[in-house]
């Protein structure tokens, strides 16, 4: 029996450590990549060294003959395969098979998987496979790309196109024409690695019609769908099994290598595992470069009349999410701004590069780095204080955003003021001697999707344990510590009581990305737990148990009508709109809530070496309400932390079509002496005890890099606009030596 | 990556052409070069030797010659594949013959070379390096084999880098004459 | 299949390497060299350990020199009394190679032979005259680090033969110092690393030196420029056109960390502060 | 051709029997079933197969198991005295100083052998000595608050 008092104090706003904190610190818990399966055979790929080829012929003859090589899987395999009705695979356009087919389309394209009883006979037969390659004109640049005669990568796909979105509101050429000043600029960001210190790895198992994966996957769900869909077979027969992630940070949306293990398994008759090398991660995902070209219509006063925006972000060898990400990439490019004139132009476009997909912060931070820059630059352009321009420009509680949505729950303002005196805007520079020094501002909002559903099952037993099955991930963020937070707190019961079960694909999520989960789940199991408490009330007997009922009442309303457990269901489902319904005319609903962050810096740049030092770091997101305080204050200094490698120095180098540093050493990443000695974070709450609680994963990342930009601009008057801001860029925009 | 190397042998032009079309006279130059033998018309099956440090790559490949615009223009591509360190090599020799006084001939020769796969990974400057070092020595020996050598005094041979300094006419020029060329890789992607 | 092979001695591990020059490779550190393995960049078929030999890792001094055994560790080094008291430059340089793992684990012997580019410690030691004592199947030798390297992770180290020490003059007036850039993350190896070392005599500078590493494939000694700054005052002009020289004597590199023309521009600035950080 | 030899692993006697160009961190991870062992990068750089070799922290991708015979070698899962946390995992549980923690075991190790070198080191110096275990999540802030209870001998 257990011992519950009345009420207990509310967990909510307690940092509660996450239930498996030990395991975690000594090492004993256990990610994907240490699961094994009995009876596994493991993978190993063969990529392609040329961007773009005809593949003529795969001999598998050399790797056969090996010790230890069960089977040479090829694209020509797939074709014939009748266990595979539908080889093809893909979130928004099933343009990605599990090996190519015919056509190699990047360096790195998986076109054979050597399948062996150890690790080492599947790396040493992968040499052994000798593909003859035709060798075809390839195209890396976006714009080389959309040019007529471009090598094109799908023919499905005429012109490299995918996916083009428009908006387009008031009159853009007329306001412009009346504005007082335009400013116009252009801004790129390169592909970065999201770098999950796990790498992708799963393992597949049939028996008979029932598949069984278990993936570092943040997307059960959508994996679930995708693989059913493969082998024309329902998503009941298809069980994903999710580990606590060592990292995702998007790398691990989507689907990377499920459908490899998935087919594998199939055609050996035997689990087969996979797992991916670190520069082979390199090779599977990355965040979209992107070049976004800005102009702004300005009145006297510095309030923006009009602007214009043309995005084409680099989708790579296949489409992922691409179609869909820009228009999100359209959403986020506007800005917390207001604009009675817009008119934006968003594409994405195949190329022969590694296929972009999710990342933190995706398609805010290429946009953000773009419009908190030009921000910056308009002021100075019309000698306003930065912090004066954006106060005026910033959108307020009711205003209307460019798609024509009415916008609530709105603190740009506050977030601006927080970042601002923490900071100390306008105060004094810190003294750094030999070095000039400055400080930048930035402000950011994100778009949340509207139309995606979440669903939890809570389940209340009559021995006092709550057991709540979703199908969130846990990447770090502590997921499964909040929901249990939330469970506790809506049903008021102790939290020790609760247990969250990893995740089984068993109930849907659309993912676990874009920090929505806990503002979903707080809607889901909300819900969830109020089922619970109106089935209580009908079994109650109301002279016993008059209600409302507490953690006592529960386990005696049970054993009193002999039940031994109580399901509630609860689902969020955020309201379809029709705002994406014409690509080329977005209007109305496109956010289902704001992400709403800011950041202020102060630098100190080596003007002779262009070298950047942040010199102090303060981050602001919009929480409604604090779940954790420990949690939402790593997420948030957690993302300015990874937000310092993309905005300083990280960047996949593409040359001769290849990734040329896909390993840690080229591509390097922060280490604790690249962070600021001081680092801050605020996540701002509502007084109302009932406000909508935000994920706040992401809401500072986009931020960083425009604020620093801005810094090093008021410091050395040198204005960078590409990502990573390098020293060497720093310091050739300071000497006027363009690349 | 371009790797350009101009030089003066003394040798009238028509001789200095016959010399870059046979293939294993011509080979035989190139340090590293390794069971040249002829495949069919103008195509040759070969092996090179390739040491970066301590690393030995070898590239079992092929060599195809373009004689179609001699003997002012000669064009030989190879392709060549290491099982060891899991790399590709592409490499497209272009060569004018410019007569240069009596019975010499200047030899302005344009290497496009690429390397995939891990040697590509593992830093451009020493590949680079090791390219010049190949085109160098392989200069000094045609000259010797044609009598005598002279360095062109005024374009040494490029630094590294090279590619953004020559420019974007050179490029292009030489992606056209690469797609002339009927090119069939042969190679392995095994990521490592 | 590879072999791993423990000699008794140095003749026996010089005698196995020189069966193979390009199968058989030395192991001591190994942190370089099993990296190479795990990258697939190299496939030796023996490696032959010297890390169990009797000595090799001390560091001693004499009235004339500081010897340190080419298997000390940079850690070693960067925390020895000696070498912190007599070669300031050299422990920095060595207390700011790689992070502390590599520090305790890679050796000052490991790190001359992989003759990588982008390291600290030769840079320093080809500005002090310092030099290598080599064990080769045909008897010992000493060899100037400013000879060691030769180009790009390539060495005059002749087959079978092993860095056993090195020995760095000590005892004239000199002042040092060692100036580390890098681009990138703090983690980054160097861009640009720089190393001047004035001999004093009282108060006017006998000679000047410059090395300048990391931006070039091999140290590069910058004699030629500095000989003339000899007993001149180093004034702020002259400085400047030192660094700028020396600049434009390099033959840069380029990769990830800085283009030629950064490296330049970078050398200019590191050659300035280093001679500026020597001077009296 | 595989080797037999001993290794002192966690405290205890150990013999196993590897091929001579296996990584340590493959012989710990796979054979020993030491999971908190991680490789991340495979070039020392990241420092999440950090062990302690005779006490001094080492990269255990970038060992040979034969190169380390007859040494001690000390995991994250042989810093826990009779089952319960070291202090320096316990001031990492305390402080939350861990997200998706694929890294933690590493930073503790490390931390351990900061610690047991210079017992108050500054927050420069254990800056410098953990600059070489990187953190993709960023919890680099709890980490540092960590060492400082240890380091001022809050606990």
């Amino acid at each position: 029996m257990t011992t519950t008092v009345d009420r207990l104090p509310d967990v909510l706003g307690l940092s509660i450590p996450m239930p498996d904190a030990e395991e975690r610190v000594v090492g004993t818990l256990r990610y994907t990549v240490d699961h094994s399966v009995e009876g596994m055979v493991h993978g190993r790929l063969v990529r392609s060294p040329y961007p773009h080829a005809r593949i003529v012929d795969v001999d598998v003859s050399g790797a056969l003959a090996l010790d230890g090589v069960v089977r040479v899987l090829t694209g020509t395999d797939l074709e014939r395969a009748v266990e595979i009705p539908n080889p093809y695979f893909g979130l928004t356009r099933r343009d990605q098979a599990p090996l190519a087919m015919g056509r190699a389309r990047y360096v790195g394209d998986p076109v054979a998987l050597v399948i062996a009883e150890t690790p080492q006979s599947a790396r040493d037969g992968a040499e052994a496979v000798m593909v003859d390659y035709d060798e075809l004109p390839y195209v890396i640049d976006p714009m080389e790309a959309l040019a007529a005669g471009a090598p094109q990568l799908h023919e499905e796909w005429l012109g490299n196109e995918c996916g083009e979105w428009r908006l387009h509101r008031g009159d853009v050429d007329l306001a412009m024409s009346q504005a007082s000043h335009v400013f116009e600029a252009t801004y790129t960001s390169p592909m970065a690695n999201a770098v999950p210190f796990e790498p992708h790895v799963a393992i597949a198992a049939w028996e008979d019609d029932f598949l069984e994966v278990w993936t570092a996957t943040q997307w059960p769900s959508a994996v679930r769908g995708e693989l059913a869909h493969m082998f024309d077979t329902d998503p009941g027969n298809v069980q994903i099994r999710v580990f606590p992630l060592g990292g995702g940070y998007g790398a691990k949306s989507q689907l990377k290598i499920e459908p490899m293990v998935a087919v594998a398994a199939k055609m050996v008759g035997r689990p087969v595992r996979l797992e991916l090398e670190r520069d082979e991660v390199f090779l599977t995902t990355g965040k979209h470069p992107a070049v976004m070209d800005i102009r702004t219509g300005v009145d006297e006063e510095g309030r923006f009349v009009a602007r214009e925006i043309d995005l084409v972000y680099n989708g790579g060898a296949y489409a992922v999410m691409t179609p869909k990400a820009v228009a999100q990439g359209l959403l986020r490019s506007i800005g917390p701004y207001r604009f009675p004139n817009i008119r934006i132009r968003s594409r994405g476009v195949y190329t022969n590069t590694v296929p972009s997909g999710s990342f933190r912060g995706a398609m805010t931070n290429q946009a953000a780095f773009a419009y908190e820059s030009h921000a910056d630059e308009i002021a100075e352009g019309l000698g306003i204080d930065p912090f004066d321009l954006r106060e005026r420009n910033l959108l307020q509680e009711g205003d209307v955003f460019a798609s024509g949505q009415v916008m609530h729950d709105i603190h740009f303002q506050e977030l601006l003021h927080d970042v601002a005196a923490v900071i100390g805007w306008g105060d004094e520079t810190t003294p750094s001697p030999g070095k000039a020094v400055g400080k930048g501002i930035a402000v950011i909002v994100k778009t949340t999707p509207p139309g995606t559903r979440s669903e939890v099952r809570v389940e209340m037993r009559s021995d006092g344990d709550v057991l709540v099955h979703t199908n969130s991930v846990d990447m770090g963020q502590g997921v499964l510590g909040t929901l249990a937070q939330l469970t506790a707190h809506h049903l008021g019961v102790d939290i020790g009581k609760v247990r969250v079960q990893d995740p089984d694909s068993s109930t849907f999520d659309s993912m676990t990305a874009g920090s929505r989960t806990t503002f979903v789940a707080d809607h889901a199991i909300g819900e969830a737990c109020e089922s619970i408490r109106r089935q209580m009330a009908e079994l109650a007997d109301p002279d016993d148990h008059p209600g409302p009922h507490t953690a006592v009442d529960y386990q005696e309303i049970l054993l009193g009508a002999g039940i031994t457990s109580l399901i509630g269901e609860g689902a969020y489902q955020s309201t379809p709109s029709d705002a994406l319904n014409n690509p080329l005319d977005i209007k109305g609903e496109v956010a289902d809530h704001w992400h709403q962050g800011a950041v202020a810096v102060e630098v100190a740049v080596d003007v002779e070496t262009g070298k950047v030092e942040i010199l102090r770091c303060h981050g602001a997101a919009w929480a409604g309400r604090v779940v954790n305080p420990v949690r939402a204050r790593q997420q948030s200094e957690g993302s300015i932390i990874f937000g310092l490698g993309p905005a300083l120095f990280e960047e996949v180098i593409v040359a001769d079509g290849q990734v040329t540093n896909p390993n840690l050493s080229d591509y390097m990443i922060p280490s604790i002496v690249d962070v600021p000695i001081e680092l801050t974070s605020s996540s701002l709450e509502s007084p109302d005890r009932d406000a909508a609680i935000h994920g706040v994963g992401e809401m500072t990342i986009p931020a960083v890099a425009p604020a620093i930009a801005n810094a090093i601009s008021r410091a050395t008057g040198a204005r960078v606009r590409q990502m990573p801001m390098t020293a060497e860029r720093v310091l050739r925009a300071i000497v006027g030596e363009p690349e | 990556m371009l790797v350009e190397e101009t030089f003066t042998v003394a040798a009238p032009k028509a001789e200095v052409a016959r010399f870059l079309l046979d293939v294993p006279r011509m080979g035989a130059c190139v340090p590293g070069v390794e069971d040249l033998q002829r495949v069919e018309e103008d195509r040759y099956a070969a092996t090179l030797l390739v040491r970066m440090g301590p690393i030995q790559a070898r590239f079992k490949g092929d060599v195809t010659l373009d004689a179609g615009g001699a003997p002012d223009t000669i064009i030989a591509t190879a392709s060549g594949r290491d099982a060891t360190t899991g790399s590709v090599a592409q490499v497209t020799f272009s060569a004018d013959l410019i007569e240069s006084g009596e019975g010499a001939t200047e030899i302005r020769s344009v290497s496009d070379v690429t390397i995939r796969g891990r040697l590509g990974q593992f830093g451009s400057g020493v590949v680079t390096s090791t390219a010049r070092e190949i085109v160098k020595s392989f200069a000094q020996c045609a000259g010797q084999e044609l009598g005598g050598v002279t360095p062109d005094k005024d374009q040494p041979s490029s630094p590294p880098g090279a590619a953004s300094v020559i420019g974007r006419g050179l490029l292009s020029w030489l992606r056209d004459i690469w797609a002339r060329i009927f090119r069939r890789g042969r190679g392995e992607g095994g990521g490592k | 299949m590879i072999r791993f092979v423990e000699p008794r001695d140095l003749q026996e591990a010089c005698a196995v390497l020189a069966d193979d020059e390009w199968g058989n490779k030395v192991i001591s550190g190994g942190t370089a060299l099993v990296l190479m393995m795990r990258q697939g960049l190299i496939a030796p078929s023996t490696l032959v350990n010297i890390g169990r030999l009797q000595g090799m890792d001390g560091i001693s001094r004499d009235d004339a020199r500081i010897t340190i055994g080419a298997r000390a560790t940079h850690r070693a080094i960067a925390t020895s009394p000696e070498v912190m008291q007599w070669i300031p430059a050299l422990a920095d340089a060595c207390g700011r190679v790689g992070n502390v793992r590599v520090r305790n684990v890679g050796t000052l012997g490991g790190n001359l032979a992989e003759a990588d580019y982008a390291a600290d410690p030769p840079t320093v030691l080809v500005g002090l005259d310092a030099v290598c004592h080599v064990t080769g199947p045909h008897g010992a030798r000493d060899l100037p680090v400013a000879d060691l390297a030769t180009g790009f992770y390539s060495t005059s180290l002749g087959p079978g033969e092993i860095i056993t020490a090195v020995s760095v003059p000590i005892g004239e007036d000199r002042v040092s110092a060692y100036e580390k850039f890098v681009s990138r993350s703090s983690e980054d190896r160097p861009c640009v690393g720089v190393f001047a070392t004035a001999r004093y005599d009282g108060s006017s500078i006998e000679q000047l030196r410059v090395v300048v590493g990391a931006a070039v494939a091999v140290p590069r000694l910058c004699d030629d420029i500095t000989g003339s700054v000899a007993g001149d005052a180093l004034d702020d002009a002259t400085i400047r056109n030192m660094a700028a020289a020396i600049s434009d004597a390099i033959d840069p590199i380029e990769d990830a960390r800085g283009s030629a023309w950064y490296r330049r521009k970078v050398t200019a600035v590191l050659v300035r502060r280093a001679v500026e950080g020597v001077s009296r | 051709m595989s080797e037999s030899l001993t290794l002192e692993v966690n405290g205890e006697e150990i013999v196993v029997e590897v091929p001579a160009d296996e990584a340590l961190v493959n012989t710990l991870r796979d054979r020993l079933g030491l999971r908190s062992v991680r490789p991340t990068c495979g070039l020392g750089i990241c420092g999440t197969c950090t062990v302690q070799l005779d006490g001094a922290v080492a990269s255990s991708c970038l060992l040979l198991t034969v190169q380390v015979e007859g040494r001690s070698i000390r995991t994250s899962e042989g810093l826990t005295n009779d089952g319960g946390l070291s202090r320096v995992q316990q001031a990492f549980v305390d402080n939350g100083a861990y997200q998706c923690a694929y890294c933690i075991p590493g930073m503790v190790v490390t931390v351990e052998a900061c610690l047991a070198e210079s017992p108050d080191a500054s927050m420069e110096e254990v800056r410098e000595y953990l600059a070489g275990n990187l953190c993709r999540c960023g919890t680099y802030v709890s980490i540092l608050e960590s060492v400082t209870e240890l380091v001022r001998g809050d606990r």
